[in-house]
């Protein structure tokens, strides 16, 4: 198991000790160095790339949250006859392969910009007034787009089975102690349902962060996400300030985790002393 | 209406609204970035610098639409490949006042005879870049290229055209036959090598890290890059093969869907100045197409670092008549044979 | 207690065709506590969820203090509900939980004239309530937990204490006591019963359990398959049931065919037995309830009837002793043992049979032969086999 | 009421269907039509010619995950019998690694594996090379003739892309059998002890066939993102092992233009996706799995 | 059933220095069916895990058939065990779980005279056996289900089938009826005695209902905070309570502080009662239980205690009569009806006074009072709070 744990680490271990490498190979130790953090910084396709990952997963974290938890409030209160072939649609983005979902979604953003073209074209001609713009591109718009519709499904199978589990009464009650259901549904079914929703944020957000490929197929040549970036740089001289940005991202994780772990465990531990 | 278009698009490609902007695709490792950034100092246009790893991907990208590129700077062959297929538009060599200083033998060129669509970017070479500390004896012919003595040491070129390129000239065929049966045979010759465990990979850019590493001893690719390479590696050697290369011309081009000509032209006619192509040069290490860039070099060169220039590397960057007159143009292929590149080309990844 | 608050009228419900509960009339007086019995699935639950106003019935009224209230939404009905399985808020604690109501509640502010301005029930008023409440229900101190930290009984309590703390007319509750175990479920079934006095308003109380019925309940109303099989005071139904399933619902009881010779006297395996119930036509065939209490072992030559010990089984307060009477097995309780294979003789007081018309459940229940049939019956196939096995046994 | 909230699936319904259901069937008439825009199977037809990409691919994938499933398994039921602390910091560490981006990671591993790497430059250092060299001379024909090597060869070759592929995928094989194997209700295991079976069998006729659920997913999991991966190929099998995904993408946006092959190669490979996805819901319900993600 | 087949010698068990099993002797007789009974966590399942062999005793023997197998493996004592949740193989039919211990078997071939040869069962045998094991517990034709497929009952059923066909000599059984409801509790409780009687092995049975204790067991031991409190058979242990939690635990008990004149004479509230018990010394302090059902109300003159009725509960069988004495109040199980109020007498047999001696549960248990007190137990924390509630209430 700890053979394990240095398979699964010792890429990362060397990545980040050649942030750190005075030279700008990845294999040849030339001395410590902090070099490639203050390159970083210079760097402006890095920085934009790192902006564009954060800002698209942020952004479709927060639309696929919204989106996917409304989602599975309607599948889940809807006839098995009806949620089955929907639940079974949900499912193909999150099973099928992500180099299928790129091109197809890649195919069908080309296909619509073919038609929009067509239109704008035609709408130009047909009056004078107003200038359609006639080419549209793959950019951040298609990117964000192709994110959150990867990302929904992830957050309905998180949401689902909490309402599953959720006592079909809780409505009921709130209902018989006086709340409209609106009132039910913000005071009763949200809380309830708030650990699914925050865990299917969390991996929406991870899911987001992580992806190369849809992006790759969806993003376009304006935008580039930072696993773009890192793939257009493996094309090329890699340097070393990638070592030195994924560094910085792994450790803001690892800190987060770090900092959740402590709560928790500390709470853990005052709740038991409370019981005690 | 023109300049309309162009003021108010810039909005849908998300690089900021209002603000005048060119994208240009360029290839990787073929700038000295710091021209950039004087160029929008200069102008106050941003740009937006993209690469592609090669002619064939540009096209791809291209043909599938949904990229925004202005200014993109394929080869020769691409080139005539474009115009055949409409995709450039016609450049205002009124905004291009710096054309004039390029050299006229990249002027008027078979990919674009009447000069209507282009500005040369580079010139030189194809040849095989070879680690002289690991690849003992002198390397003349391709045939190192598909010698299963080097197995697992070579690198082939990413791209159909050179690839098989090579090849066809190793066989003594034209690099621009269109007779099935010789691409055929160049093909098999490839793929006998694949079998034999010849090749380490296929790299464009790649091909840095893997020989400066010292990650493998043999590859194919430009001159230019070669003498990049040099810089952090001595122990590389470069040769235009005794059974002759190609030499290309990659030039800047204008697409037709382009709402930014305007910015994409002042991009152009900056690049083509000789300041620009002086620094260029130095950087990238490829052969300027402006004739006062290149004479000039050598002495740029001293003046910037103090130490002559080696003729020996102004050779390599910028090769004589007698090599080049050894060296074949690509020129388009028809389409059925293009066809037949792409199939053997995928084919080739079995 | 005599004023009618609900009445259900008619009411007919169906979920998909299949019908839940047919044709039910039914009226409820203040204060009183009433008990909706019978099997899982009888439509229980679903009756109360119309008097809630969480389901609306397919046809038929619901009228309160006179008034139909078909229409009205739960949360405007003055009836508040203690759920199944309590549904209580797991992410508020106790306080907070019983405050729910309180806090949705809006009424004409005393401040302004008019009376047309509604204003929120102040935080201070709340909070006493809230308390007072919890005392009622014995959880002073528990303000607060969450739902998680408490015992079933706890949880149970708070339920009570969100409904009643919004001073509801009616309290509907649902098997509220159906997770708890038995030690338990005595001591609630008396505290509820001391809370419902205490508030003095109306309880309608669903339960499939029959001693929890008799112990709570002012009117038991027995349902089976959408229908009402009666409706009664607990003694009422325990000594008069109406019908066999009513009979073998609540309690034990040999139930046995007989015919009525004339008033007063009925005839059981040929012989004569004197009663007390009439006003059934000369031979007419009926069933014939005994509760296993009323019999009274006696020596052989003294008994009506005479018959075999096949079983004992001692219970602490009393022995059940099965007895096979002509291969009919009757189930008797007495504090005297006799022992197996024992020849013993019965004799029933006139008060202790009693007379039932025949119905379609004649002949469903009230033998002892076999105790395995009855959960033979929950298996959902093979019944032949099974059917071959207690064959076997006897 | 409850007909009320399933209007909530409405919006989502209508997004499905223009961002999950149109982009498959625009890729499923480019599938099938020419590039003209005429109906063709010929793209399917020309796929023979890409047997052995597909042979690779299956190959590389079917041992990547079987690799996978060879650690994975015992990681995950060793895990599952660790105390909890212990399981909480193992499965953090597990995940942790997700995020970095794999391509970084990837990336790693070629400074690793390279001819000049740091693998075998420690080889060179603890004169292990030295070692294969002089009885790989001891073992030659010729040994005058025998050339020495300097490295291993690693970078390349398909070894170097199913180690990728494992690296990368082994959480998604770890992850859903240890959230199975965890929940195993422990009676059970009690239970076939006392009828008399020794931990052998226990494990054979008890958990492994209760943890099946988690094993298929996690096989999904590992099978169907390693079959259609481009980027691992490329980076450690230096372009020369060639995958599915590899072949899709180069229809696209690479050297070799042609989406209506490539649409008709990703067509098929939802295809195999779409069998797993069957083969799964056969033993256990997929939603739950895929939550574990 | 005199032989004796297992003996707990000193056994000790403590987890994490808490002390669950405290000097445990026990021993269990062949054929037996003896049942553990006490309150929730008063080491039940741990007795029964160390006889099966899955948990070692801190300290003591345990002796099977005059040996000890403290370090036998679960899987090599002839021993078997019905789960709490049954745990059933959910992926396997009840064919195959009920084969399961056969196909682990092996046995010395019989066809190699060495006798060193070990063989499985043959699947003919196998098959035989299951089968035959299905129709003891009624489930034949349920063969090819999945545990998912079957109800509570049956899949308790199968539970046992699957312990008994590898023909144990001890069948240990945890609490198999707690997920059963009522009516299907009690049924199977009379199946499982009908099975154990069938079969003629050993059933070590561990509850916490006393009812089913008594119904069920030739032998009861009564359990709490790890020690044994008294081991008998149900009558023993019913009419002779050691002390006043056995007393309280089995069945309802008034427990009243009395003091011993004489032998056959008990004092309680000033006034004499003669009785059947003695061996104390004089004057010495004793609790005396009077069992609900024991006392005869009479009219006011002929009562030996007259009480007033303070609350009256109809059960069907009998009315449950809570009459306060002075304060003291009893609960008393009659037929009669007395209206709340009514001014009665008592009287009780001299058979029906039990005398205990003083334990320190003395004074715990055996009050009317009220009602809700035994839940007050549950309830972990404001114990005072409650407290002030009961006096209230008084
Ligand atoms: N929402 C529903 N949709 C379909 N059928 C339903 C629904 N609710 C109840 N039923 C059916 O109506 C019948 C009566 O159900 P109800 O819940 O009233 O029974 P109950 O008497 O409360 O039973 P239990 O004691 O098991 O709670 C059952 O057959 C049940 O299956
Ligand atoms: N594995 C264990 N670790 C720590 N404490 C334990 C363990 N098993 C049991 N205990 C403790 O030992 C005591 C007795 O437990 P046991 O399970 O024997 O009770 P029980 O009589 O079976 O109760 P129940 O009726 O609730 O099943 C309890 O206090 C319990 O908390
Ligand atoms: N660093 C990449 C430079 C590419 C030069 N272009 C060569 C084109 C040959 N056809
Ligand atoms: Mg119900
Ligand atoms: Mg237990």
């Amino acid at each position: 198991m700890a053979l394990v744990f240095v398979f699964l680490y010792a890429p990362i271990f060397i990545l980040i000790i050649f942030s750190f490498n005075a030279g700008n190979s990845s294999a040849v130790w030339k001395g410590f160095s902090l070099h490639w953090y203050a390159e970083l910084f210079q760097n402006r396709l890095i920085m934009q790339s790192v902006y564009t990952t954060l800002l698209v997963s942020v952004l479709s974290t927060l639309i696929a949250t919204v989106a996917g938890t409304f989602a599975a409030i309607g599948l889940a209160s809807m006839r098995r006859r009806w949620r089955t072939p929907l639940m079974t649609v949900n499912n193909i983005p999150v099973m099928n392969a992500e180099i299928v979902t790129g091109v197809s979604m890649c195919l069908l953003f080309v296909a619509f910009f073919g038609l929009w073209k067509a239109f704008a074209v035609w709408f130009n001609q047909a009056q004078d007034t107003f200038w359609m713009e006639e080419n549209i591109y793959l950019g951040f718009g298609t990117l964000l787009l192709a994110h959150v519709t990867f990302n929904i499904p992830h957050v309905i199978l998180t949401v689902m089975p909490k309402l599953c589990q959720m006592d079909k009464n809780l409505v009921d009650a709130a209902q018989d102690l006086g709340c409209t259901w609106m009132q039910a549904f913000w005071k009763v079914i949200i809380p309830e349902i708030k650990p699914g929703i925050i865990s299917g944020a969390l991996i929406a957000f991870t899911m987001s962060i992580d992806d190369f490929i849809i992006s790759y197929f969806t993003a376009g040549s304006g935008v580039s996400t930072l696993a773009m970036t890192i793939y257009s740089m493996t094309k090329k001289r890699v340097s070393p300030e990638i070592n030195a940005i994924s560094t910085l991202l792994f450790g803001a994780v690892l800190l987060l985790l770090i900092i959740i772990n402590v709560r928790e465990s500390r709470q853990e531990r005052l709740r038991e002393r409370a019981r005690a | 209406k023109d300049t309309s278009d162009s003021e108010n698009s810039g909005s849908s490609n998300g690089s900021g609204s209002g603000d005048r902007v060119v994208n240009v695709c360029s290839w990787g490792e073929y700038i000295d970035e710091s021209l950039i950034d004087q160029f929008e100092e200069e102008t106050g246009i941003k740009v937006n610098y993209q690469t592609a790893e090669s002619n064939e991907v540009l096209y791809s990208q291209l043909s599938m639409g949904g990229v925004d590129y202005d200014v993109i700077v394929p080869s020769d062959y691409m080139i005539s490949q474009l115009i055949e297929e409409d995709m450039l538009a016609e450049l205002n060599y009124d905004n291009i006042p710096n054309f004039e200083k390029i050299d006229d033998r990249f002027k008027n060129l078979s990919y674009d005879p009447e000069n209507k669509y282009t500005v040369p970017y580079t010139w030189g070479t194809l040849g095989i870049i070879s680690n002289t500390a690991k690849v003992q004896e002198p390397i003349t012919s391709w045939s190192a290229m598909f010698d299963p003595q080097y197995a697992g040491n070579v690198l082939l070129i990413n791209n159909s055209r050179d690839a098989l390129g090579i090849a066809l000239l190793y066989l003594g065929y034209s690099v621009n036959t269109t007779d099935e049966a010789e691409i055929q045979e160049a093909y098999q010759l490839i793929a006998d090598a694949v079998k034999n465990g010849v090749y380490q990979g296929k790299v464009m850019d790649e091909v840095f890290q893997k020989m400066e590493g010292g990650n493998a001893a043999i590859a194919t690719y430009y001159a230019g890059d070669y003498l990049s390479m040099l810089e952090n590696n001595e122990d590389l050697a470069y040769v235009v093969p005794e059974e002759g290369s190609n030499w290309f011309v990659d030039a800047m081009c204008v697409l037709k869907t382009s709402q930014h000509k305007e910015e994409a032209e002042a991009w152009i006619n900056f690049m083509a100045s000789t300041e620009a192509n002086l620094r260029n040069m130095d950087y990238i290490w490829y052969a300027s197409p402006n004739a006062e860039a290149l004479e000039t070099y050598p002495a740029y060169y001293e003046e910037t670092y103090g130490e002559p220039l080696d003729p020996a590397l102004y050779e390599i960057m910028a090769p004589s008549q007698e090599v080049l007159d050894r060296c074949e143009a690509y020129l388009v292929l028809p389409a059925e044979t293009r066809t037949l590149y792409n199939d053997l080309w995928t084919q080739l990844g079995i | 207690m005599s004023k009618e608050l609900i009445r259900l009228r008619n009411i007919r419900m169906a979920f998909d065709d299949e019908v839940v509960l047919n044709d039910l009339n039914l009226y409820i007086n203040d204060k009183e506590f009433l008990t909706l019995l019978g099997p899982s699935g009888c439509g229980k639950t679903t009756t109360l969820r119309i008097i809630g106003g969480f389901t609306t019935p397919v046809s038929g009224d619901v009228l309160f203090d006179g008034v139909r209230i078909n229409d009205v939404p739960p949360y405007r009905r003055q009836i508040n509900t203690v759920f199944q399985k309590y549904a209580l808020f797991p992410h508020m604690n106790v306080f907070e939980n019983v405050a729910f109501g309180l806090r949705m509640q809006k009424r004409p502010d005393p401040k302004d004239p008019s009376g047309k301005r509604r204003v929120k029930i102040p935080e201070t008023e709340i909070r006493q309530r809230v308390l007072e409440m919890l005392e009622v229900v014995s959880l002073k101190g528990f303000e607060n937990r969450k739902p998680d930290a408490l015992s079933g009984g706890q949880q149970q309590r708070v339920a009570i204490a969100r409904a009643l703390v919004n001073r509801p007319k009616v309290l509907l509750l649902d098997e509220p006591l159906g997770a708890l175990d038995l030690k338990l479920r005595k001591d609630m079934q008396l505290e509820l019963k001391k809370i419902q006095q205490q508030v003095g308003i109306t309880f309608i109380y669903v339960t499939h359990d029959q001693e929890e019925a008799l112990t709570m309940s002012d009117t038991i109303v027995v349902m089976d398959k959408g229908c009402i099989q009666q409706i009664g005071t607990p003694e009422d139904i325990y000594n008069e049931p109406k019908n066999a399933f009513v009979a073998d619902f609540i309690g034990e009881s040999n139930i046995i065919d007989g015919v009525m010779v004339r008033d007063k006297l009925v005839k059981m395996y040929g012989r004569e037995f004197p009663c007390l119930d009439g006003g059934f036509a000369e031979n007419e065939p009926v069933d014939v309830v005994i509760r296993p209490e009323d019999i009274d072992i006696v020596p052989m030559e003294q008994g009506q009837l005479v018959g075999t010990v096949t079983s004992v089984t001692f219970k602490g307060m009393q022995y059940d002793i099965i007895v096979d009477f002509r291969g009919f097995k009757w189930l008797i309780q007495t504090t005297d043992h006799s022992p197996v294979g024992a020849r013993i003789g019965i004799k029933i007081d006139p008060d202790g049979i009693h007379i039932m018309k025949k119905s379609p459940y004649s002949g469903m229940f009230g033998d002892y032969s076999s105790f395995s049939e009855e959960y033979e019956e929950m298996s959902d196939a093979n019944w032949e086999a099974d059917e071959e096995e207690s064959e076997d046994e006897k | 009421m409850k007909n009320k909230l399933s209007l909530f699936a409405v919006p989502y319904v209508g997004w499905m269907s223009i961002f999950v259901v149109a982009p498959i069937i625009i890729m499923v008439v480019y599938a099938f039509s020419t590039a003209a825009g005429d109906f063709t199977l010929e793209n399917f037809a020309r796929m023979g010619t890409y047997t052995a990409v597909f042979t690779r691919s299956f190959k590389l994938a079917i041992i990547a995950t079987l690799i996978a499933l060879l650690i994975g398994y015992p990681v995950s039921y060793m895990l599952s019998k660790e105390g909890p602390q212990v399981q909480r910091i193992a499965m953090v560490l597990i995940m942790l690694p997700m995020w970095m981006n794999f391509l970084l990671r990837t990336y790693s591993w070629m400074s690793i594996l390279e001819n000049n790497g740091l693998l075998n430059q420690l080889f060179q250092q603890i004169g292990l090379i030295d070692l294969y060299n002089q009885i790989a001379m001891h073992f030659a024909s010729d040994p005058a003739a025998y050339v020495p090597i300097d490295h291993f060869q690693m970078i390349g070759t398909q070894g170097a892309v199913v180690l990728g592929m494992v690296y990368n995928y082994l959480p998604f094989m770890i992850l859903p059998i240890y959230s199975v194997l965890v929940k195993l209700d422990h009676s059970l295991i009690e239970a076939a002890r006392d009828l008399g079976a020794s931990s052998v069998q226990v494990f054979r006729k008890v958990i492994l066939p209760l943890s099946l659920p988690g094993v298929l997913s996690g096989i999904t999991m590992v099978f169907v993102p390693s079959v259609s991966t481009f980027a691992i190929s490329r980076l450690l099998g230096g372009g020369t092992q060639m995958m599915l995904g590899d072949l899709i993408e180069q229809q696209f946006l690479g050297g070799a233009y042609n989406p209506q092959l490539g649409a008709a190669i990703a067509l098929v490979m939802m295809a195999i996706v779409v069998v797993c996805m069957l083969v799964m819901n056969r033993f256990g319900d997929g939603e739950e799995q895929a939550v574990m993600l």
